[in-house]
């Protein structure tokens, strides 16, 4: 039997992993993409585990919403890095520094 | 309103409508309209001043003391223009319109053409407006019932002084001169406002006759200036002092009234030695009453007046210039006056500044007669042997100049010997030193004056004089010399013996029993003026004023090289003499660039770099800085911000966990 | 079990506007070739037609429909009529501005009227999913339309930040949701309230959550340190598109920390008040500072919109209704502003050049001294000088702050005014006393153009002679009875 | 005390709308601009005469009262009315304007319509500022002032204009806000805004003593004070005439009407506690700044200084009263120094306005402020050498002008209080003095410098006017003092006996 405890750690486990992802990574927007769906992973899992053991079914549905915002949310972040990719035929994070000060 | 207050109230006002029309009118009226309607207002006061004098004075009508309008009333207190009229007042209105009336006179053959101004400049027109202007102020002064008017007579003098030494404005010297003569006589006028400032704050009042009411009330308060109590009755008298010796030009103040003789000798005359510095002199005289109540104030009184009498005397002697030499004896006189009020004497004060007015005024007018006649060239040693020039000129300034020497029966003699008299016999502290000055002050003052006299008149005619064709001066010049020269002799005769008995100004002046040299003298030496002129000759002042005299005689006339090795005998003395005792240096460096130094730093260093640049640019700097700083932060990389908002997230967690 | 429709009245107006958006979605497509500005027109129109149905069906008391999931009161029904109002202007001025730079599609209105939807669904949002939902709809609305620009570089890269850190916020937020979840077993605001009220709640897991759900609130609303993305979206995006972003979604964001602090967390509040305050200070600073040396008038808009958030938080740290009034005050007039400010630079603005320089500025006066008077009237306003609008809701907000005994608050809030009224003063001082030697013609405006411009700058003064009524229209909606 | 019309908001509004319309019909037509603006500023001063005539004398309460709810929310009121501190100053405010106005004639030559219209604005808040009875009214009008003036001083001023304006609006603001903090805290204690509620509302030492404070900033500033004063010369230097105659004229006064109307009857305790403060800052001004202007070589910047040492008095004044308390035993001379206080500012408004419009007929003539460039005016300029010299006698303090009132007054009361206080203000005697003649000297006489100053000419018929305008009003005031006395007495006795009720 796996305790709350134990998905509550995971899930901030998975959350500190994007966290570091999005500001550890300087090459690639793809990663920083990628760490966002991860963040919204560590939420679903906590959803997901209260709402098992708080025999409550909204955290599920709660979920299911989050998973179809995100897609569109990734669809989205595609669109833009594609335009980025069109202005400067890379996408290196390093580079998106026009704007300053 | 009584006939009397009208009368006082025209009298009053009159000088000011004409000095009104005369001054911005000017150009319109012309000269012609200018003098006559200025003489016509003064004529008009001096008719009824003399009224005035014989009702209060001759028919002895009890003192009138009423307000003319309240001028504010503030806290309770009535701040009024009003006249306190009596024996000293009358006397005084009537010195003053007709000493005033003389000048008038006398200033449109003194200003007829003028080399500083061109004809078509109204210059003519603004000096007879300023003339009667002074008249207004003068008159305000002397009729004023309370602090507040003598106040503002006070100041408008002032102003009226400073305008007419500064007459000539394109000359530097000039407007030099009549700034120096304002600000210290400003100096003065701090003394005599915080004097008044006293009387308002124990006495609640600004009127005499409340005052003088309260004094034995308050006789024995004390006011606390932090080094521990002292009489408020010696302070508020002693800084009122100030303020009258701002006006007399009592040392160290006295500094601006050798250079006042910038401005036109008719102003000279009148302004300068007859009537305005005798404000001062008449002020302590009004407020016997209080200085009677302070030994300490009578002695200051006393001594300053005695070491100026001397002092100033000293300086007469190395003068070249023949009004300065005028103005240096009008110094001295007007220390024996401040003497005499020392040792409570006031009366016999009193009489000296009527007679003075007289002899004084006829001597600068004379003097003015012959700067004329030497086409404004005023110095002595250009000058010599114009007795058979300006024959008027001559005798008028002998009387004058034996007047002022003292000599037996002529008016000077019996105010200035009372004088010395009154001294002689006070037990005032320092009254013993101050007789001693005044004495020595006969010789002096009989030396320098016949050394000028002599000098003018019987020395071998210098180059200038017979180059130049030298003339007695016009009828409106000569006439009001005589007319002058005529009090200048006899007025001593008919008032010695009131002023001595006390029963002169005894309704307007103040003398505590034990104080009273002047009846002492009365009833112990005094038998009749001729009497006294007799016994005079008997007497050490009047053979040192002979002394004087020959003394002058011998070493301008008999033996001119003289003066010249006695220069050399002792330069550091002449010098010390020359430059006036290096009064006017001190001031120069401590005063003036003392404050401008002061000045500058403070503007300069706390002003400019501490206020400013530190507290308020230095705030806005600052902001700047840390703008230009912060701003770094927002470097452009994403990396950046999101580790700024997980930063922040930490900061929040632990702020809410903690 | 059978299946009941539920009560569809009280959000009648979301479902208008979302029906009318996905068929102009679908219009617009058709009708681009022949009637460009159909679309435009349309728009307009629904969003008069959506006010209309708020205003017609005004409500004083509080409907909950949905399951209680939305929830319809006199707030939501204020709020919507502003978002509409703003709305109606963004659009106007965004119209002239695509004309302007070549770049005028359809979509943006359509993605414009999503976004205005999404703040509807955020405004009555009830329950933590609604109020996911709604943020969602606007956000992705958002993003699409800064990249909308295809052309620009700078539009591009401020997309990509602004996409990036606003997921990473929304994830954040989620987070904390689900925290919340976990701690009181309910996703329904009013539930968790009477949660937390009965004691059940892990107060340990509460605070924990609120951290979360504070931060992504102050993403939404800008406030430092989650205030990153201002500036370089306000410089990057397309003017029209800073307009939109500055105003009306600031609005929701209100409601949204109205909904969550208010109705969901007000027990909680004193562990939120003092992150609000921490927040609050840091924006008034930061953001006051910053400003003072930005020469681009609309990063010089983006930092003094953070310090203005300073103001808002302010209020809302207050923590009480009358706190709240004041930040909903502040927030709308600060959504006008915007628009004025940001209108007026669209007005100035000419193909390939923006006008967001304050050197553009320079010598307005000679050559148009009207406009530079609407200037003047909108950098006083900002800066809080009265009669001006700006300076009753700084007086709002520092009332608030003065009687919740946040003395020193206030004390800094009056400090950074006084900062921050140097940058303006800046602006006004290059229009006015900076003379341009070759004096350029008048900047030849269009008619409607400049009447918009001088009604909303208008608007700034007249509001400011008499705030009166707007003051009372968000003390009601909050509840607080007015006195006097 | 009721006129016809609501004299108060028609003496506000009327400049400006006529302002605002002058701002729409003097576009391109400076000629109208300039009529209009001279005909509103006559009318309005024509207006503002009733309140001097239907004045009751004998209350010290407000008159002219007009109230009407503004926003109820705050229970903010649009509440105005008179007594005699105020009222004075409000007719100064119209009387001035008339002057400033004809003073800009000829001399101002771009955007003419902006700067009328910026000045009767000015006029209108201004009055405002003096009659509003509503905190936060006063507020607005206080604040809304800065922006019609900063744009002012910025557009038609001198070289360092923009430092200066910038300054100037930075300073003040700086000051005002915490003013708006401590009536927010009031407003928190007393539900109400009304200045009158304030009086009466009780509050401890140590709130007391944080508002007097906030008073005190605010009130120093705009005053100015010794050492938040540095903004005036600035501003005065820069700014032009009828900029500089305003300021000084007017603005300045509302520090001055602030101490009066706020800090003594609102927090009297802490006033008590900490009047010493004033007091010094009040001789530091007095003394130290006239050394300060006695070295300054720009005509503006000498008499700008010399204004921040006549404010010096009129603080002075106003403080003195719990010294003289605790010195004398007795209340007498406290109404002396607050009277002498108020006499000041106004008898300041004129003089001071009479010395910037002399040095902006110099500067119309030269273009320069330089002393040194000028010398032997007087010889071209007889007329203006007479106004000139009568202004400076007043600026001196010379009894029979307007000047010496006030400062006798205030010399008479502080030296109650303390014989320094009395001998320290009397200092300016000497340095008034010296400063204000010496630049006569250096200005006005003296033989003609240069060719410049030999082709000046005389005041022409509006310059004329002008001076003898406020000729005459120095001279009146310093003649007869008394009917303005006879209007502040019964409001001074109610404000001391405010300032002497403790509210602990």
């Amino acid at each position: 039997m796996i305790a709350l405890s134990d998905y509550l750690l995971f899930g901030a486990v998975l959350f500190m992993i994007s966290l570091a992802g999005i500001f550890l990574n300087r090459k690639n927007l793809i990663i920083i993409l990628m760490c966002i769906e991860l963040l919204l992973l560590a939420v679903n899992t906590n959803l997901v585990a209260f709402s098992h053991y708080l025999n409550d079914v909204q955290g599920e549905i709660f979920v299911f919403f989050i998973l179809t915002v995100a897609a569109a949310e990734a669809a989205i972040g595609l669109a833009i890095l594609v335009l980025v990719f069109r202005h400067r035929k890379h996408i290196t994070v390093d580079d998106l520094d026009q704007l300053k000060g | 309103m009584s006939t009397l207050h009208t009368i006082l109230t025209v009298l009053l006002v009159a000088p000011l409508i004409g000095s009104i029309i005369a001054g911005l009118f000017g150009r319109q009226i012309g000269r012609k309209g200018a003098h006559s309607v200025t003489i016509a207002a003064v004529a008009l006061s001096t008719v009824l001043a003399a009224w005035v004098f014989a009702l209060f004075v001759i028919q002895g009508h009890e003192p009138y003391n009423a307000s003319l309008y309240t001028w504010m009333i503030s806290d309770g207190i009535k701040f009024e223009i009003g006249y306190l009229i009596d024996s000293l007042s009358a006397t005084m209105m009537l010195v003053v319109t007709f000493v005033s009336l003389m000048v008038h006179i006398y200033t449109i053959g003194y200003m007829d053409h003028d080399a500083d101004y061109p004809p078509e400049n109204p210059y003519y027109q603004r000096f007879f407006s300023y003339i009667s202007l002074f008249t207004f102020s003068m008159l305000s002064l002397v009729m004023a019932n309370n602090f507040l008017q003598l106040f503002f007579g006070w100041e408008a003098v002032g102003l009226v002084s400073y305008l007419l030494i500064g007459f000539y404005m394109k000359r530097e010297s000039a407007i030099q001169a009549n700034l120096k003569a304002f600000l210290v006589n400003r100096v003065g006028d701090f003394g005599f406002v915080l004097g008044i400032a006293i009387v308002v704050m124990y006495f609640g009042t600004l009127d005499y006759q409340t005052f003088f009411n309260g004094l034995d009330a308050h006789k024995d308060d004390v006011i606390d200036f932090g080094w521990g109590p002292v009489s408020m009755i010696t302070a508020a008298t002693l800084l009122l002092f100030v303020g009258a010796m701002g006006k007399s030009a009592q040392m160290p103040l006295h500094v601006w009234l050798p250079e006042s003789m910038e401005g036109p000798t008719p102003i000279s005359a009148l302004i300068h030695a007859a009537t305005m510095v005798t404000a001062g002199i008449f002020m302590v005289a009004r407020l016997s009453p209080a200085y009677e109540l302070s030994e300490v104030a009578l002695s200051v009184v006393l001594l300053v007046g005695a070491i100026t009498a001397f002092m100033m005397g000293l300086l007469g002697i190395v003068q070249n210039d023949i009004k300065r030499v005028v103005a240096y004896s009008t110094l001295s006189q007007l220390g024996y006056m401040t003497a005499a009020l020392g040792v409570s004497a006031y009366a016999a004060g009193m009489f000296h500044v009527i007679t003075h007015a007289f002899f004084k005024a006829l001597l600068f007018l004379a003097a003015g007669s012959v700067i004329i006649a030497m086409h404004h060239d005023q110095d002595i040693r250009n000058m010599g042997g114009l007795k058979k020039y300006m024959p008027i000129t001559y005798w008028t300034m002998l009387i004058g100049s034996l007047a002022l020497i003292g000599f037996p029966g002529f008016s000077g003699f019996f105010s200035k010997d009372s004088i010395i008299m009154a001294t002689e016999a006070s037990e005032q502290f320092g009254a013993g030193f101050a007789h001693l000055l005044l004495v020595a002050g006969v010789f002096v003052t009989a030396f320098y004056t016949f050394r000028m006299f002599f000098l003018v008149f019987h020395a071998p005619e210098s180059e200038y004089v017979r180059t130049h064709d030298i003339h007695e001066s016009p009828k409106v010049v000569t006439v009001p010399l005589i007319l002058l020269s005529i009090p200048a002799v006899l007025v001593g005769w008919p008032m010695i013996g009131p002023i001595l008995s006390g029963s002169y100004f005894a309704d307007s002046i103040f003398v505590l029993p034990e104080h009273d040299v002047l009846r002492e003298i009365y009833e112990h030496h005094f038998h009749g003026a001729l009497n006294m002129v007799i016994h005079g000759l008997f007497t050490l002042p009047v053979w040192l004023s002979f002394a004087g005299v020959a003394l002058a005689w011998y070493m301008y006339i008999k033996n001119p090289a003289l003066p010249a090795r006695v220069q050399q005998a002792c330069p550091v003395c002449y010098r010390i003499l020359e430059n006036g005792y290096g009064f006017d240096r001190f001031n120069e460096i401590v005063f003036v660039n003392g404050s401008r130094k002061l000045g500058e730093f403070f503007w300069k260093v706390i002003d400019q770099t501490i206020i400013d640049g530190w507290m308020v640019n230095g705030t806005a700097n600052l902001v700047a800085v840390a703008a230009r700083n912060w701003r770094q932060l927002q470097t452009g990389y994403l990396y950046h911000y999101a580790f700024v908002m997980i930063f922040g997230t930490l900061i929040l967690l632990l702020w809410a966990l903690w | 079990m059978t299946f009941e429709v539920p009560n569809l009245a009280p959000a009648l107006p979301e479902i208008v506007l979302l029906t009318l958006t996905s068929f102009l979605l679908i219009a617009d497509t058709v009708w681009s070739k022949r009637c460009a500005h159909c679309t435009y027109w349309a728009t307009q129109i629904t969003l008069l037609v959506v006010g209309w149905l708020i205003v017609s069906s005004f409500t004083t008391q509080t409907v909950v429909t949905f399951d209680g999931s939305f929830v319809r009161d006199t707030l939501a029904d204020v709020l919507k009529l502003f978002i509409v109002a703003t709305s109606i202007g963004i659009f106007l001025f965004s119209r002239e501005y695509l004309l302007q730079q070549r770049s005028y599609h359809g979509e943006f209105f359509v993605l414009g009227l999503y976004g205005v939807l999404g703040m509807f669904v955020m405004v009555s949002a009830y329950n933590l999913i609604t109020l996911y939902l709604g943020l969602e709809i606007m956000s992705l609305a958002l993003y699409a339309m800064i990249a909308m620009q295809r052309d620009s570089q700078k539009a591009s890269e401020a997309a990509m930040k602004y996409f990036v850190l606003g997921a990473l916020a929304t994830g954040m937020m989620l987070y904390g949701m689900s925290m919340l979840y976990g701690a009181t077993g309910t996703l329904e605001l009013p539930k968790i309230a009477q949660v937390i009220a009965s004691g059940h709640a892990d107060q340990a897991v509460l605070a924990f959550s609120l951290v979360f759900i504070v931060i992504g609130l102050a993403f939404k609303l800008g406030a430092v340190p989650f205030h990153m993305w201002v500036p370089d979206v306000y410089h990057g995006a397309p003017t029209a598109m800073t307009l939109y972003l500055a105003s009306a979604p600031k609005i929701a964001a209100f409601a949204m920390l109205y909904r969550l602090l208010w109705d969901g967390l007000q027990l909680a509040l004193p562990d939120w008040q003092g992150m609000l305050i921490i927040l609050s200070v840091l924006s008034l600073i930061v953001g006051t500072v910053i400003a003072v040396v930005q020469t681009n008038l609309k990063r010089l808009l983006a930092y003094s919109g953070i310090s203005h958030m300073g103001f808002v938080l302010m209020g809302v740290a207050a923590g009480d209704a009358e706190g709240f009034a004041a930040a909903m005050f502040y927030i709308i007039i600060y959504a006008i502003t915007s628009v004025a400010a940001f209108g007026m630079i669209i007005a100035l603005a000419r193909m390939g050049h923006e006008f967001d320089e304050i050197e553009d500025f320079k010598g307005l006066n000679q050559r148009n001294p009207w406009l530079a008077a609407m200037m003047l009237f909108i950098m006083f306003s900002m800066a809080g000088i009265p009669p001006f609008i700006g300076f009753w809701v700084k007086l709002a907000v520092i009332e608030a702050a003065v009687n919740a005994g946040l003395l020193w608050l206030a004390i800094v809030a009056v400090i950074t005014a006084v900062i921050g009224a140097f940058y303006y003063l800046r602006v006004v001082k290059v229009m006015y006393f900076d003379t341009v030697e070759e004096s350029k013609p008048a900047e030849p405006i269009t008619r409607e153009l400049g009447f918009a411009v001088s009604v909303v700058s208008g608007l700034l003064l007249i509001l400011g002679l008499f705030p009166s009524w707007i003051l009372d229209l968000c003390y009601r909606s909050l509840g607080v009875t007015v006195v006097g | 005390m009721t006129v016809g019309y609501p004299i108060l908001s028609t003496l506000i509004w009327l400049p400006i709308i006529a302002g605002v319309i002058v701002l729409f019909a003097g576009r391109n037509n400076p000629r109208l601009a300039k009529w209009l603006s001279l005909a509103t500023v006559i009318v309005t001063f024509l207006l503002s005469l009733p309140l001097w005539f239907a004045f009751d004398r004998t209350t010290a309460a407000m008159q002219f009262v007009e109230k009407l709810d503004w926003i109820p929310a705050y229970n903010i009121q649009y509440f105005l009315g008179v007594d005699g501190l105020s009222m004075p100053l409000v007719l100064l405010t119209t009387f001035t304007q008339v002057l400033v106005i004809a003073s800009a004639w000829e001399v101002i030559k771009e955007r003419v319509e902006q700067y009328m219209g910026a000045f009767l604005i000015m006029q209108g808040l201004m009055t405002g500022v003096f009659v509003a009875l509503d905190a936060v009214l006063f507020y607005v009008f206080w604040e809304a002032l800065l922006i019609p003036m900063f744009i002012v001083i910025g557009k038609w001023g001198g070289p360092r204009r923009v430092y200066a304006t910038i300054k100037f609006f930075l300073y003040t603001f700086f000051g005002s806000v915490f003013m708006l903090v401590s009536f927010l805290y009031m407003y928190y204690q007393s539900g109400s805004f009304s200045i009158l509620d304030f009086h009466t509302l009780p509050l401890g030492m140590t709130a007391q003593i944080l508002i007097f404070l906030a008073f005190l900033i605010a009130f120093a500033v705009k005053i100015p004070m010794f050492p938040v004063h540095t903004w005036l010369p600035d501003a005065h230097v820069e700014a032009p005439t009828a900029g500089s105659v305003v300021l000084a004229a007017i603005m300045l006064k509302m520090g001055g009407y602030g101490f009066v109307r706020f800090s003594l009857p609102i927090t009297p305790d802490a006033s008590m506690q900490l009047d010493w403060l004033v007091i010094v800052l009040s001789l530091i001004a007095i003394v130290y700044i006239g050394f300060v202007a006695l070295v300054q070589h720009d005509m503006k910047k000498l008499v700008a200084y010399s204004s921040i040492s006549h404010m010096g008095f009129v603080t002075l004044g106003m403080f003195v009263l719990y010294d003289i308390l605790q010195n004398t035993g007795t209340l007498q001379g406290a109404q002396l120094g607050m009277e002498g206080a108020m006499v000041q500012m106004i008898s300041h408004g004129f003089i001071s306005g009479a010395m910037f419009l002399a040095i902006g007929v110099l500067y119309d003539r030269l273009h320069t402020r330089e002393i040194s460039a000028y010398g032997g005016v007087v010889n071209v300029m007889p007329w203006f050498g007479f106004f000139a010299v009568l202004f400076a006698m007043g600026n001196v303090g010379l009894p029979g002008t307007s000047g010496f009132v006030g400062e006798f007054m205030v010399i008479l009361s502080s030296f109650k209080a303390n014989p320094w206080y009395g001998i320290l203000a009397a200092f300016t005697l000497i340095i008034g003095a010296a400063y204000t003649l010496w630049m006569v000297k250096r200005v006005i006489f003296g033989d003609i410098r240069n060719e410049a100053v030999a082709k000046m000419e005389d005041l022409n018929k509006r310059e004329f006017a002008i001076m003898t305008a406020l000729a005459v009003a120095v001279i009146a005031l310093g003649v007869y003092p008394y009917p303005l006395m006879d209007v502040m007495h019964a409001s001074v006795e109610h404000l001391i006996q405010q300032a002497f009720t403790s509210k602990l």
